[in-house]
């Protein structure tokens, strides 16, 4: 009965093996997932949500549902990540000496590899373009982005490459090759098993989400601005928005190309960088650094444009040096492009090549610099309110400082030959990631929350979610940065040296601590949720904002603005209130707006469903995937009725119910 | 709140006074010396600007809160070209300093260079040849050859002090990093490739080495021994690994060069003279063909020379032999039924199939202990 | 600066909202902008291409080098169908722009054509060079071709099947403006791929010839 | 990208100023860029120059103004499709193209000759 070649043909080399029955740890995740996910799903079946889902929001082409699913993408694969390190923290404070901690090298291995995957690609990136999504157009007075429904197509493709890496937790297994997938390690005869392959198709998948969407960002800035807003009166969120998007698109084109032939390596027999035949493992560490010094960038800048914006919000004062600070901006965006080879100046460039990119890596630390004292200078002569989102700006300026400042140490090339790859280069990045780009976000949710939800987040449980990071943070990478001095290397499984295992205790306390942090946020959403009339905001405008989202009502209607608004000054909404604008409130014209679609989710599901096919080796299931993507995208040009009008009536009506809403509030 | 935050402040500090004793910042040899001292410079250089910045983030920020009545508060302060020249003209001053200490170091450091110094009160006996030791990390242990001694040593490396080093560096299978934090900080070793390395040992002892660069399962013991011994005991040594009997000839280097974890030191009493130059132009196998033959005749086929004015010359050619026939995998499409493998879970330790390079067993090379088992030294 | 602001003239003065909606934003306005910035991201996937081959280009591995394998008359033949297609679309272009929608459909058909007369030679020369040895698992600088010029040659399939779903939709719907939209934004796809032949003819096969 | 007086109103207000391409314009980049693959192609396939680095120099040449000819005639860029942001958009791109290019060969270059085997002379160190 049971032929093996042909449960080889449909099942490819997945076989029982390719499941965790001898794994503990993993058979109880996954029997939370499996639980857990029956009872949300069961919720949703029970109260008959699956159509609300469906119509409001995954076929959704509303860029602040985007926004705010990307959000929540964001966050749960923060969780994720976060539990790997917390798996981490606990392996490096007891594996020392003779001690092999609990987790077995290939494990761990796994391990950090899947936390830096999914930091930097399933977090940062989601949660930054989330942010992007929602406020951008809102602050440029758009009622939509350019493309609304590759939004919708690319939210959909970030999200198919997040689920393979969770799939490959409970099937098969993950890359062990580090967060870029190093060759020789990644290579096929080194790594034969479905790692890498789990890491390259997600990432190909979702990084053709993030292109999209880079691509959409960027024309939207170009052509929905609305009238009499010229590029230097654009927010300076928008200007680092869209300097990140240009980012985005110009990069991972070079790590498609690099993926890709890696891909070819191993499911072809290419030899791109293989050890053999020609070719060139050096290559692939050129390519994925060309995309992941600039990479950084895409992240912080979004970050940097939050802190802006919070900073001359909550000091009551226009920003200090808009202009400089927006040369900054775009010197920071071409200067990235000239400074990958700090990432490996110890793999034998020689010293005019070192010194070269050394000097332009420590460049970029003037325009950052001026950045910084111009925030400095908001502040001077300001009436400074300490709500959250300014307490998160002044805990990144002082955190953010020192790792920018160890980032130039390591610039210094005879530095770096005695920290490359050590824990005080993780330290690092670490703290400027959590200091600058985490900080951000968190920021970035506590102020924009009441604009997309109509109600604050809870200040108590927030506090507990800023001081547990904040002090977490320093707890957990202090000792790092020593450990690195004292010669300490990276992704260790274990560490021979005893005498620094106290350093690798105190930092798991100060995860403990960030752990708090964290389920303070968690607390603090469903607290929020569970007080949202206590926390209300009716008048869409809670924190005397500057710019355009806040001239609108919290959430802000489907079509953003009734009338568009009209620019003449930076800080619009400022202006607007200062010289007493009018919000019409009569006389709505009908507002052409897109139509929802399903094409994405059904495109992404058929682009996971290749991803699956192409690793487990099932051709026929990758075969069927490609020509069905090919199908449903052709199908999709045939439809020509892609949009619709909003009535004027149901503008009138909502735009009344706002008005009642102001009058009563004042 | 803002004490809390001075209090925070110090934390670094106070660690980084803690690990004062660590091996980056009490170097043994000359290069690591002079690394640290420009990690000393730089990091002094930078604080010149950042502790005004973190204390006036300190200071805006307790001064102008909304709660000091006495603040000026002034929202037209949005721009002041004098302060924006200084803003940005201070940091380019540092940046300036300092890029012209990385050109100068980095030239001065480069491992390529030989060195001009033995220490900072020892010159440099211009007409003494470098000590040379050829280094192959395997997977996952370090081979130590001698050439001049005709020794090699597994994970365990000696040293004469005060005498120049030059290290040619080369890779079997994965890229490692070599890395003596407290003799000359590291270089990567790549397969086909061969870095180079200066340094010298100023002072006896027993150091450790590592690899840097993670490299696969075994990586987390990938360690050597350094030990610094004086010329006398330097000969000492190396008779007394000459006493060990075993030789590394190419069967006993391919079974060396199996994957293996946690392997002990190892003494081998002989080497085969072209062992290293084999590794590197990827060539022990017999019937393998060497690089450096294959490349000679991708430039009769006209891949050029990096000096060769030739059309579309430039780079320098093939960089890789063919590897013996059936050693290179299929790519994975090309694969039939059972060739396409398991893809197993192999999460647990007690996973029986694991693939060629989990093959973690010990090799089977019969050698000598090293020192560290010897108790000796 | 700010301190100007005040003395600005007053909201009565300015209006803050577009009212008359006078600047509404047409569907399809940023498309062409937008498929633009993807051509540019396009450029530099092969700008990766080009880059590796150049790193590779002399790693024959003892292999074939590109004196040995590539024929130029071939080469010049699909460079010349390439050419004419860049002008025979040029007229659909123009044809479009006199709304002759029987002009237009026909030079599409002849443009995808020449495309595929292309794609058929270059297949041709692949399957020559497979049979002769030279395969892409042969050495790094053949790995690289390969890659490099199928992936050109994949774009310009993707643009027939786009010529044949054009013609399709023309047929039913005619030169309404979204066709002619996609018509322009198929140029500028088509015309890019010509800009990156150029590049690969010259480095790849003039300069290898060279060699 | 700092135009600060880029006012609003040229970019689309709902009519599609779509740009009118003349026949002419399209003949005259066709000719032009047969000239300039015919004579690439001619130089090479006869080896009219003796001197193979003249040659490559030449066919570059010709290269980078075709690639011009066909940006300006087929691609149709200028300072006014799209507000100048098509014209922007591809100077950005081929600056990064040009960084990655020849970043990515002068980085490998020194990789490569520092520690590649070299088959005739013995290498030295070459910084
Ligand atoms: C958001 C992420 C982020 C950010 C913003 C930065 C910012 C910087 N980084 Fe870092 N980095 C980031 C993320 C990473 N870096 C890395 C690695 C890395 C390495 C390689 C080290 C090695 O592998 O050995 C170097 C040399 C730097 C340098 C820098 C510099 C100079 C900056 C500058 O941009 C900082 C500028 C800011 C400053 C300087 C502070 C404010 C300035 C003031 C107050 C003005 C005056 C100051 C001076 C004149 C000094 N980084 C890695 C490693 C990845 C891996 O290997 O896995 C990651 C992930
Ligand atoms: C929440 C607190 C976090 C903790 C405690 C933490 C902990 C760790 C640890 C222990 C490692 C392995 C270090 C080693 O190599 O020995 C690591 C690696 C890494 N982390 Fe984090 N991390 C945190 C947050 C983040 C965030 C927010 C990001 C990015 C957005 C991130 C990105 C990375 C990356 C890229 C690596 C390198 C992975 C690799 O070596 O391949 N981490 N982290
Ligand atoms: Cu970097």
């Amino acid at each position: 009965m049971f032929d093996e070649s042909l449960s080889r043909a449909i099942f490819g080399r997945l076989t029982f093996e390719s499941f965790p029955i001898h794994e503990p740890i993993l058979l109880v995740t996954f029997a939370g997932v499996v639980l857990g996910g029956i009872g949300v799903l069961a919720a949703i079946t029970k109260y008959r949500l699956w159509g609300w889902l469906w119509r409001e929001w995954f076929t959704s082409i509303d860029h602040k549902k985007i926004g705010i699913m990307y959000m929540i993408l964001g966050v749960i694969m923060l969780l994720r990540g976060f539990s790997d390190a917390i798996m981490m923290r606990l392996q490096q404070a007891i594996a020392f000496g003779g001690s092999e901690g609990y987790l077995p090298p290939h494990h761990y291995d796994q391990v950090f590899t899947a936390h830096g995957t999914i930091m930097i690609f399933f977090v940062a990136i989601p949660l930054v373009v989330g942010i992007v999504n929602f406020v951008m157009p809102l602050q440029i007075g758009a009622r939509d982005v350019a493309f609304p429904y590759l939004n919708n197509l690319s939210f959909w493709l970030t999200a198919a490459g997040a689920g393979l890496v969770m799939i490959s937790l409970f099937v098969g297994e993950f890359s062990t090759a580090g967060w870029l997938n190093y060759v020789p390690v990644s290579n096929l005869q080194n790594s034969p098993g479905t790692g890498p392959d789990y890491y390259l198709w997600a990432l190909q998948i979702a990084g053709i989400g993030t292109t999209l969407s880079g691509i959409n960002m960027v024309a939207t800035v170009i052509k929905m601005r609305a009238p009499g807003m010229t590029m230097m009166k654009m927010p300076i969120f928008v200007w680092t928005a869209f300097c990140s998007n240009i980012l985005v698109v110009a990069i991972f084109p070079v790590l498609t190309a690099a993926f890709a032939m890696l891909m070819l390596d191993r499911y072809l027999g290419f030899n791109f960088f293989t050890n053999d035949l020609g070719g060139n493992p050096m290559m692939y560490w050129n390519l994925v650094w060309i995309w992941g010094h600039p990479e950084v960038y895409v992240l912080v800048l979004p970050a940097f444009g939050i802190y802006s914006e919070i900073t001359s919000t909550f000091t009551g004062k226009r920003l200090f040096g808009y202009s400089s600070m927006v040369y900054a901006t775009v010197v920071i965006t071409i200067l990235s492009w000239l400074v990958w080879l700090h990432h490996f100046f110890t793999m034998g460039s020689g010293a005019s090549v070192n010194s070269f990119f050394g000097i332009a890596t420590m460049i970029i630390s003037i325009p950052t610099g001026a950045k910084i004292f111009n925030w400095l200078f908001t502040m001077y002569r300001g009436r400074i309110r300490f709500e959250l989102p300014m307490q998160w700006v002044l805990a990144f300026m002082i955190t953010f400082v020192v790792g920018g400042m160890t980032g130039v140490l390591l610039a210094v090339p005879p530095a770096d030959f005695v920290l490359h790859n050590s824990l005080f280069l993780v330290a690092h990045f670490h703290n400027v990631i959590i200091g600058g780009v985490v900080f951000g976000l968190f920021a970035a949710i506590e102020y924009w929350w009441p604009k997309a939800f109509g109600f604050r987040l809870d200040p108590f449980w927030g506090k507990v979610n800023f001081w547990g990071w904040v002090i977490g943070y320093w707890v957990a990478w202090t000792p790092m940065y020593v450990a690195g001095l004292m010669g300490v290397t990276r992704r260790l499984q274990h560490i021979e040296d005893p005498s620094t295992q106290w350093l690798f205790v105190i930092a798991a306390i100060g995860v403990a601590i960030i752990a708090v942090g964290i389920l303070g946020f968690l607390i603090q959403i469903g607290v929020s949720i569970k007080n949202r009339d206590k926390l209300r905001d009716t008048t869409g405008d809670p924190w005397g904002g500057r710019t355009l989202e806040w001239s609108t009502s919290s959430p802000p209607p489907a079509y953003n603005f009734a009338v568009t608004p009209v620019i003449h000054d930076l800080d619009a909404w400022y202006d607007m209130k200062e010289r007493g604008a009018q919000r019409p409130t009569t006389g709505f014209k009908p507002i052409h707006m897109p139509r929802n679609t399903g094409t994405g989710v059904i495109l992404s599901g058929l682009a996971l469903a290749l991803g699956f096919g192409m690793i487990w080796y099932m051709w026929w299931l990758a075969a069927l995937s490609a020509v069905g993507l090919l199908v449903v995208a052709i199908v999709h040009t045939f439809n020509y009725n892609r949009d619709y009008f909003i009535p004027a009536d149901e503008v009138t009506q909502n735009e009344d119910a706002r008005t009642q809403l102001l009058a009563a509030g004042a | 709140m803002s004490i809390a935050r001075r209090l925070l402040l110090l934390l670094p500090l106070a660690g980084l006074l803690a690990g004062c004793h660590g091996a980056v910042l009490d170097p043994a040899g000359d290069i690591a010396l002079q690394q640290r001292d420009i990690i000393y410079i730089s990091t002094a250089l930078m604080l010149l600007i950042i502790v005004p910045v973190l204390a006036l983030i300190v200071v805006f920020a307790w001064r102008y809160r909304q709660g000091n009545k006495d603040a000026t508060y002034d929202p037209h302060f949005d721009h002041s070209t004098a302060l924006e020249l200084v803003i940005w003209s201070a940091p380019l001053l540092i940046i300036i300093c300092l890029g012209a200490l990385t050109w100068w170091s980095t030239h001065l450091l480069d491992p390529f260079r030989p060195l001009n110094r033995i220490s900072a009160e020892k010159a440099i006996d211009p007409k003494a040849k470098p000590l040379v030791i050829q280094v192959v990390s395997l997977d996952w242990k370090w081979l130590f050859i001698y050439p001049e001694q005709g020794i090699a040593t597994v994970n365990e490396l000696a040293l004469p002090v005060d005498r120049q080093v030059r290290f040619d560096l080369t890779s079997a299978n994965m890229m490692n990093t070599f890395y003596a934090p407290t003799l000359a900080g590291m270089i990567y070793t790549m397969p086909g490739m061969r870095s180079t390395m200066h340094a010298v040992l100023n002072r006896p002892g027993q150091f450790e080495g590592m690899s840097a660069n993670y490299s696969g399962a075994g990586f987390s013991s990938m360690r050597f021994k350094l030990y610094g011994v004086d010329q006398g005991g330097f000969d000492a040594w190396v008779s007394r690994v000459k006493g060990s009997g075993q030789a590394l000839d190419t069967a006993r280097y391919l079974a060396l060069e199996k994957p293996s974890e946690r392997s002990p030191a190892m003494y081998f009493a002989g080497v085969d003279a072209d062992l290293f130059d084999r590794v590197f132009n990827r060539c022990v196998k017999p019937g393998t063909p060497c690089m450096k033959d294959v490349m000679q005749h991708d430039m009769r086929a006209g891949g050029g020379h990096p000096n060769d004015p030739h059309a579309g010359a430039g780079m320098p050619p093939g960089h890789a032999a063919p590897p013996p026939p059936g050693e290179k995998p299929k790519g994975a499409i090309f694969k039939h039924g059972e060739e396409k493998g398991d893809g197993p879970n192999r999460t647990s330790p007690e996973s029986k199939d694991a693939p060629a390079n989990r093959n973690t067993s010990h090799n089977l090379v019969p050698a000598a202990p090293g020192l560290a088992r010897a108790g000796t030294v | 600066m700010a301190a100007d602001a005040v003395t600005e003239p007053h909201a009565t003065e300015l209006s803050f909202y577009d009212v008359e909606d006078k600047h509404h934003h047409a569907p399809g306005g940023s498309t062409l902008i937008g498929f633009w910035i993807y051509l540019m991201s396009d450029a530099l996937i092969f700008a990766t291409l080009f880059a590796t081959y150049g790193v590779l280009s002399t790693s024959y591995a003892g292999g074939p080098a590109p004196h040995e394998i590539f024929e130029l008359p071939l080469v010049a033949l699909n460079t010349a169908l390439l050419l004419t297609s860049s002008i025979t679309y040029g007229f659909a272009v123009i044809a479009m722009q006199e709304d002759k929608l029987r002009a237009t459909q026909l030079w599409l058909a002849v443009t995808g054509l020449l495309g595929a007369g292309f794609v058929g030679i270059e297949l041709f020369e692949f399957g020559n060079l497979i049979a002769e040895g030279a395969t892409p698992q042969r050495s790094a600088f053949l790995s690289a071709f390969f890659t490099l010029v199928s992936t050109h040659g994949l774009h310009v399939t993707f643009g027939i099947i786009w010529v044949g779903v054009m013609l399709v939709q023309l047929g039913q719907r005619g030169l309404i403006a979204e066709n002619k939209r996609r018509l322009m934004c198929l140029s500028m796809f088509w015309h890019f791929l010509d800009v990156v032949w150029i590049g690969v003819f010259t480095f790849v096969y003039l300069l290898g010839a060279l060699r | 990208m700092n135009d600060a007086t880029h006012s609003h109103d040229d970019h689309g207000h709902g009519h599609d100023e779509a740009p009118h391409f003349t026949r002419r314009g399209y003949l005259i980049g066709f000719l032009l860029s047969v000239v300039l693959t015919a004579i690439p192609f001619w130089l090479v396939m006869t080896g009219a120059l003796q001197n193979p680095a003249v040659t490559t120099i030449l066919i570059i040449g010709f290269a980078v103004v075709q690639i011009l000819v066909h940006t300006v005639c087929f691609l149709h860029v200028n300072t006014r499709a799209e507000g100048g942001w098509t014209l922007m958009a591809y100077v950005f791109t081929a600056v990064l193209v040009v960084i990655v290019l020849a970043g990515s060969l002068w980085i490998m270059y020194h990789l490569n000759s520092n520690m590649m085997p070299m088959p005739s002379a013995e290498m030295g160190a070459p910084s």
